[in-house]
């Protein structure tokens, strides 16, 4: 890999900020150079919001990114938005809690995970961007998922019970993106 | 019985058939509507144009179906001035909240309001600046949390908080200020009766009026809308007491 | 008309309320405050909108909502009030509204003095405000010119539906001069602003006057539709003046304004000495005249281009910009408040005659 | 027979009217509107009194009242 | 110090603590309001101030009597918010106050939009407020720039007691890039404010901190005075990057900040197609990078010098005037708070290469 | 007797000796005086630092013996509250004319007073623009001519006169107002108390203080010093009552 | 006569600027260019007003004019502040009410006009402006006499008493410079 | 004895110690000062209480008082 992109983007308040930002923390802990960019949209409420994080192992030139390889959508709106604009042999992981729909692109790989039906059953349902981000780190190996564990200890959840929460519903994740590619790793 | 029915609460003409980009619980959106209804019930729409300010309301006029100028943040009092001179037959209300009022527009509000300017002020007092995300703003309560006083607003470094209903009735030029509120019905009809005398006073180009609206921000208060409604009632009721600070009377001279 | 000998600052007053300005709005500042106190009489007399405003930037948000109403409307002020209107300025340029603001220059920065400059050239012409947008920017060098091109401001606001910047120094403001004023004057006709401006939503759709766009392609759409009117500009709003400019000239001055009043005695002094000198003067400095100036100055006899301004050097950057090296440009200013004389101007030509200036920015010998 | 009705599409589920409405007849849906909201239903429609409370705190003018042409002016305004 | 994960905004929030800034002032306006936010917590954690003002007016003089205390202040703003600032601006530099202002640029002209643009360029690089004075500007491209670059303003608004503006986008602002803070962060030494600054009569002559000079003589040499500061910044303070300039370069893009590291990866890009392009990214923008860009523009292997903007053009001016004439100066920007993406600057590069591409502005082809 | 004689009013050494540029009889001279007198008294000069506005008194710099700034028009409250919060240690005050505060500096000049700006106002309040040559200020009298008023003010179009000590005493703030007047050596002894009383204030870290002090403008009145001393006495008196608006008491809270 | 400049220049308050007007307003009654240009000096008060008048047969270039052909000097510091600056061959009015010194000068001519005197005498103290004005136009006969009085009755004085007044008190002005140099005109 | 001293260089004429003075014993001089004004001056020393109004009213500190050390502090500030 030398550059990967990935966008999150959902409803304010489904934790697509914070997915974004524990991905990047870790790709930094990992060495690479990261940038992170939100959408600080019309400043007005409500809406959708994104981010997108750029690892690389060089300067990041642009970090303007209109065709990522990877899109995790957590809601409709966000669903229609980005799918279409992931990069031929991309990834696109859907909130199937909310969205029940997925894509006929046949030139991207798509995984499905109930990422708010995993957060409620881990008895947290702010933690559906964990579910999330857990698959995206299985399927695509960008960064570790034991550095994903550690930005997580470090950067959101000093509380024991919820750092357990949070590794629970990350491991969801993880085992349903692995189950969804029978093993097999996206390209990156 | 369908026959008998009729519809008793309806939209108003005034108010486009959009969804705001207000969040959910915002009081702005009940004063919209009854601001509206006052136009559409004084018959004021099609010769009346609105100023919206910086704020969370900037969009405003995307709402209200009558003439409209977007102000610079603050200016809306001078924008007006200038309309109404040129136009005194038209009705000219500017719409503004309280960092746009009280804030970066003290000049203008204070020097409109002592000109006897003759139009209409609705001022959205909610106690913060909505827009930016939860700023302090001048009528920001004693050890309320905002993003720029993480730890409470300290009024001994930035004194209290302004009531402007009460500082504009200090000036001797004639004017109709009241201060109302929107968060349960009650007071909802009653500023609905104060924005309705407002206008008719402009109307009949009586003087200066100015409607100071208390009004909810859950989501930079970090609440739920009912819990904004508990707040407001508990915190900012007591400190910005409703009623009318200034009353115009047919014979004032101004002193 | 009779002529008739009037300050500047009032004929522009009465330039302004023959042109059909109905409302004016003020705040004193010297060296314009006599045009504030000319209209306190007159609009009342003709039925317009006199209002002293609390400061200028109140003064320059009001000529916002004046204009909204579709009516001539216009300012006056001097240097730091009209750095004060910048905020304004733009919005009314985003919102596409119809303003004359008349700029009647002192000497800066900040406080400075209250003496005629031209330092403020800059801001006037590549604009003090935030964002992509142009004003429209003219210079008189007379009191008439100041009556005519106030007249004329007026109706290119109306044109292009933008703000109109008239640039005069305290010079211009202060004088007296014998003026004139057209018996019956005409302009070339412009759609109604009725077309455009808040009268109410009687019977049409509500209108919105606004130069937010919080869709980025919207905005984009707007800032492009602002420059194809600049660009229109461009193409037929150039005016300029050219003085004594035949194949003799060695030197070719460019001078805006008073300066290039002063230049002609300059010129018409060294015409005697037997040096030929030519006079280019620009009358829009938005749109500059570029390819005139560019024709005048590549000209073969041209030795030299002296840009001579009372600043510290501003428009002389467009004038190199012009010329693009194919001539010396050279820069003689004076500051401050301080009018270079007619000799000032001479001893400079004669120096760049004779070999002895060296490119570059000067400053009166001591 | 008074009413009520609520547009789905203006109600962003803030829950004012649930908690204003003197009869306790309205609710929050189970599920959510394109924009994402649960949205408030009346409940139970039999007990509706078309008192207007709901729709005069309704931020969102998602309430439409209908109610007897001769119905008492509750509110003097 | 280990790098972190910060984003633009609060990064340049520490990096001004660590250069030693006593004092913060600001109103909240998008897309910086996080400096501020940030600032709220750490100033008084470091005992220094901070101040949230009434409006960017009102900051903007606190600045001007903050800074003639000697101390280092500063304030950041967004593009309205600036064109408030520019008469208090103007006075700081005819009093010889620094300062450093920030300007985290959204789409212009009036309210615009909030997405990230270059539109105020004219604004921060000619001096929005009125008469004869500059502000020295800095422009970062990425989050450790803005860190560095805020750190250096700070010793710069010292050194020649002049404003210093920084001006980045919401790209910058809102991004989080991993930046690194100098451990033990040294400058070069300058001569101690107390020297000039407003501290108490005691034991001294009264000082008086001012911009008026009723003699017109006094201000222009007030004038020309800081007419010497600002030559002297042109001959020190020039700051560029060049990024793959070579011998093979067809094409040599010039541009800055955010979309100068667009262009980096559309060079990367065109690399692998063959077409080898050259970067000029200006760091300071006043002073400008004047003597390097007309080298690298003039040399042999050029055809064409491409100007890429957020904005409908406004650097490209200051390009051309530089290039005088010698290669075509082509222009493409995108505007309204669009940032234009690897793939336009492509196509705009292909086109120049293919000969396709006409002189002049262009923008999105549709 | 001349051993036993000594002098017993004198140039105070706040006070430059310089003749002044303003015009014979304008009180403005009375007013540098008594605050230079009071800088004496409590020793406060050395750690001084004036803020001159724009208006008549921009050049007040010369005459003051401290450290000064000079302000754009307005923003003297603004320059204040930036050198105040960095320097707590010293002491602070405007000099502002009524153009200067209550025209284009209202917002600046509330909001400092709001914010309880531990600085000092000396606010000359002479009901027009003296120096630009006469223009009408938010202070003008109902009916004073002035150049941009040529017969008379006309509050029905241009408002009342603004009372800004009692305007700012409206605020929850705590502060120490006051109104005086110099024209008559009575009220010179009043002024300079309130003034000595603002700066021990000042200097004891307590509140903002603002004396307004009513002051002559023959040249602008169109009168000699002598007509302009009664006309202040028949006219501005009556409608700009003197007297302490708002007193700073120990125990205040700011309610 | 191509142009001609003169500089009137006093206390404030001794009619300078009027006297200056009077004399463009009879310049462009006889068809000539004019302009009149103040000193609108520092904006404080006090000290020396000036202005300066240029009567041309041609459009006017510069009007800023350092080196007048004529001074009019009503008080002590404009008489040392104006009198070295005037062209060679030019002349200076001395209002000799208030100035009680001369010019050594041998370069130019100089009518010494007491000014106050006359005008007490006429019964208007505020009349000395038009006295020295009576003097300048007899001395150099830039415009006509009858021209200025013309323009006094039309700009100045409708009242008949002050018509009067003022057309003596310039005919005293036009005797006493007439005498000064004993019938000869000054060259223009 | 008490007794005043006016500096002519820094009087401007206004005349308002000359309508204040108690004693009523200051006039305006006949012949002006280099600036233009006519000056106050103490027309009759030997009658001067040295009370110190016309210092007090002075806008340009023209004026400057000496006194008997004793003396009576009539206003007491
Ligand atoms: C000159 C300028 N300064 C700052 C801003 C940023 N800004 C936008 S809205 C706002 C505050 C709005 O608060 P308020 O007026 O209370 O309205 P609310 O959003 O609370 O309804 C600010 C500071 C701006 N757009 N322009
Ligand atoms: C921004 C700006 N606007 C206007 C002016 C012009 N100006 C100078 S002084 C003044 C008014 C002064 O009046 P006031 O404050 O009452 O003081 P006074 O002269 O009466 O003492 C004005 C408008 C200026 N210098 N700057
Ligand atoms: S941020 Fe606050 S004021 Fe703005 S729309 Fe949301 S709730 Fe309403
Ligand atoms: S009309 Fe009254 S009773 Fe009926 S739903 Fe609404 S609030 Fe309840
Ligand atoms: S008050 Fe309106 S928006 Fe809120 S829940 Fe009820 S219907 Fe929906
Ligand atoms: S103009 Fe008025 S305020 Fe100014 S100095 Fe003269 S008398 Fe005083
Ligand atoms: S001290 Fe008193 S008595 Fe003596 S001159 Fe002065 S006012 Fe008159
Ligand atoms: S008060 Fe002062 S300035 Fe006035 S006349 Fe008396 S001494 Fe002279
Ligand atoms: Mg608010
Ligand atoms: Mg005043």
């Amino acid at each position: 890999m030398s550059q990967y992109e990935v966008t999150f983007a959902g409803f304010g308040g489904q934790g697509i900020m914070t997915a974004g930002q524990l991905l990047a923390y870790a790709g930094i802990e990992e060495g690479k150079q990261v940038a992170w960019i939100p959408s600080y949209g019309p400043e007005m409420r409500g809406g959708t919001a994104y981010c997108t994080v750029v690892i690389s192992d060089h300067r990041i030139g642009s970090p303007i990114i209109s065709n990522p390889r990877c899109a995790c959508v957590f809601n409709r709106p966000s669903f229609d938005k980005f799918t279409p604009r992931i990069k031929p042999g991309g990834l696109v992981i859907i909130n199937s809690s909310l969205i029940n729909v997925t894509t006929d692109r046949t030139d991207i790989d798509r995984i499905l995970i109930p990422a708010n039906d995993i957060a409620i059953k881990a008895g947290n349902p702010k933690a559906a961007n964990v579910a999330v981000l857990g698959a995206f780190v299985a399927a695509t190996r960008i960064v570790k998922l034991e550095t994903v564990k550690q930005v997580i200890k470090e950067k959101m959840a000093r509380k024991k019970s919820m750092l357990e929460m949070n590794y629970r519903v990350l491991e969801e994740g993880r085992k349903l993106a692995m189950d969804s590619l029978k093993g097999r790793k996206v390209k990156v | 019985m369908a026959v008998d029915n009729k519809t008793v609460f309806d939209r108003p003409v005034a108010l486009r058939d959009v969804v705001t980009h207000y969040c959910p619980g915002c009081t702005h959106g009940v004063i919209h509507r009854i601001v509206s209804e006052v136009l559409d019930e004084l018959g004021l729409r099609e010769r009346t144009c609105g100023v919206a300010p910086v704020g969370c309301s900037v969009l405003c006029y995307n709402y209200y179906n009558c003439d409209f100028m977007e102000a610079p943040h603050g200016r809306a009092p001078a924008l007006a001035t200038g309309f109404k001179r040129m136009r005194p037959d038209m009705i000219v209300f500017t719409y503004q909240g309280d960092g746009d009022l009280a804030s970066i527009g003290m000049g203008e509000i204070v020097h409109a309001a002592n000109r006897g300017e003759k139009f209409t002020t609705i001022f959205v007092n909610n106690a913060i600046y909505g827009m930016t995300g939860g700023q302090m703003a001048p009528t920001t309560l004693q050890g309320q949390v905002t993003t720029t006083c993480p730890v409470g607003r300290d009024t001994s470094m930035t004194g209290q908080p302004i009531r402007m209903a009460e500082l504009l009735s200090a000036l001797a030029t004639p004017a109709y200020i009241e201060r109302v509120a929107v968060h349960h019905p009650k007071y909802i009809l009653q500023a609905k009766k104060a924005i309705r005398k407002a206008f008719r006073l402009q109307r009949d180009n009586k003087c200066y009026t100015l409607i100071e609206v208390l009004s909810t921000c859950p989501t930079n208060w970090g609440n739920t809308p009912g819990e904004a409604t508990e707040w407001l009632d508990d915190n900012m009721m007591k400190y910005f007491p409703l009623g009318c600070y200034k009353d115009f009377q047919e014979d004032d001279s101004g002193s | 008309m009779a002529k008739v000998l009037m300050k500047g600052n009032e004929a522009i007053a009465e330039a302004a309320l023959r042109a059909g300005a109905e409302g004016y709005f003020c705040y004193p500042i010297t060296p314009q405050t006599e045009v504030a106190e000319y209209l306190s009489k007159r609009m009342p007399e003709v039925g317009g909108v006199f209002l002293q405003g609390e400061s200028e930037l109140a003064v320059a948000n009001m000529l916002f909502g004046a204009a909204s109403t579709g009516k001539r409307i216009f300012t006056t002020s001097s240097s730091p009030g009209i750095s004060l209107m910048q905020e304004a300025i733009s919005y009314m340029a985003g919102a596409e509204l119809p303003a004359v603001i008349i700029n009647i220059m002192r000497g800066g920065p900040g406080l400075g003095g209250i003496l005629p400059a031209q330092s403020d050239y800059f801001q006037a012409v590549k604009g003090g405000g935030h964002g992509d947008y142009r004003v429209l920017v003219l210079a008189p060098s007379t009191v008439q010119e100041a009556v005519d091109l106030t007249m004329l401001s007026f109706h290119l606001a109306d044109k292009y539906r933008n703000p109109v910047m008239l640039i005069g120094d305290g010079m211009i403001g202060q004088m007296m001069e014998a003026v004139e004023f057209p018996d019956d004057y005409q302009e070339p006709e412009l759609p109604s602003s009725s077309e455009w401006a808040a009268t109410g939503a009687e019977g049409r759709e509500a209108r919105i006057i606004k130069s937010l766009f919080l869709d980025p392609t919207g905005l984009e759409d707007n800032s492009w539709k602002l420059d194809r009117k600049y660009r229109q500009m461009i193409k037929e709003e150039v005016r300029s003046e050219k003085y004594k400019i035949s194949k003799t000239n060695k030197v070719l001055i460019v001078a805006y304004g008073t300066m290039a009043r002063i230049c002609q005695t300059a010129i018409d002094e060294l015409e005697e000495e037997g040096i030929s000198v030519g006079l280019f003067r620009p009358i829009s400095l938005f749109p500059f005249p570029e390819q005139e100036i560019f024709k005048e100055a590549t000209k073969a006899n041209i030795k030299s281009v002296l840009t001579i301004e009372m600043s510290t050097g501003q428009m002389v950057e467009d004038v190199q910009k012009v010329v693009q090296g194919k001539k010396p440009v050279e820069f003689y200013g004076r500051t401050g408040g301080i009018v270079p004389t007619p000799d000032e101007v001479k001893e400079q030509v004669r120096g760049i005659v004779s070999k002895k200036k060296t490119s570059g920015k000067s400053r009166k010998k001591t | 027979m008074p009413g009520i009705t609520i547009d789905k599409d203006h109600c962003k589920g803030c829950e004012l009217c649930v908690q204003a409405c003197p009869q306790r007849i309205l609710a929050m849906s189970k599920d959510i509107t394109v924009r994402g909201y649960y949205y408030a239903q009346l409940a139970d429609p039999s007990r509706c009194i078309g008192c207007r409370i709901c729709a005069l705190v309704c931020p969102d003018v998602a309430i439409e009242v209908n109610t007897h042409g001769l119905m008492f002016e509750l509110f003097d305004y």
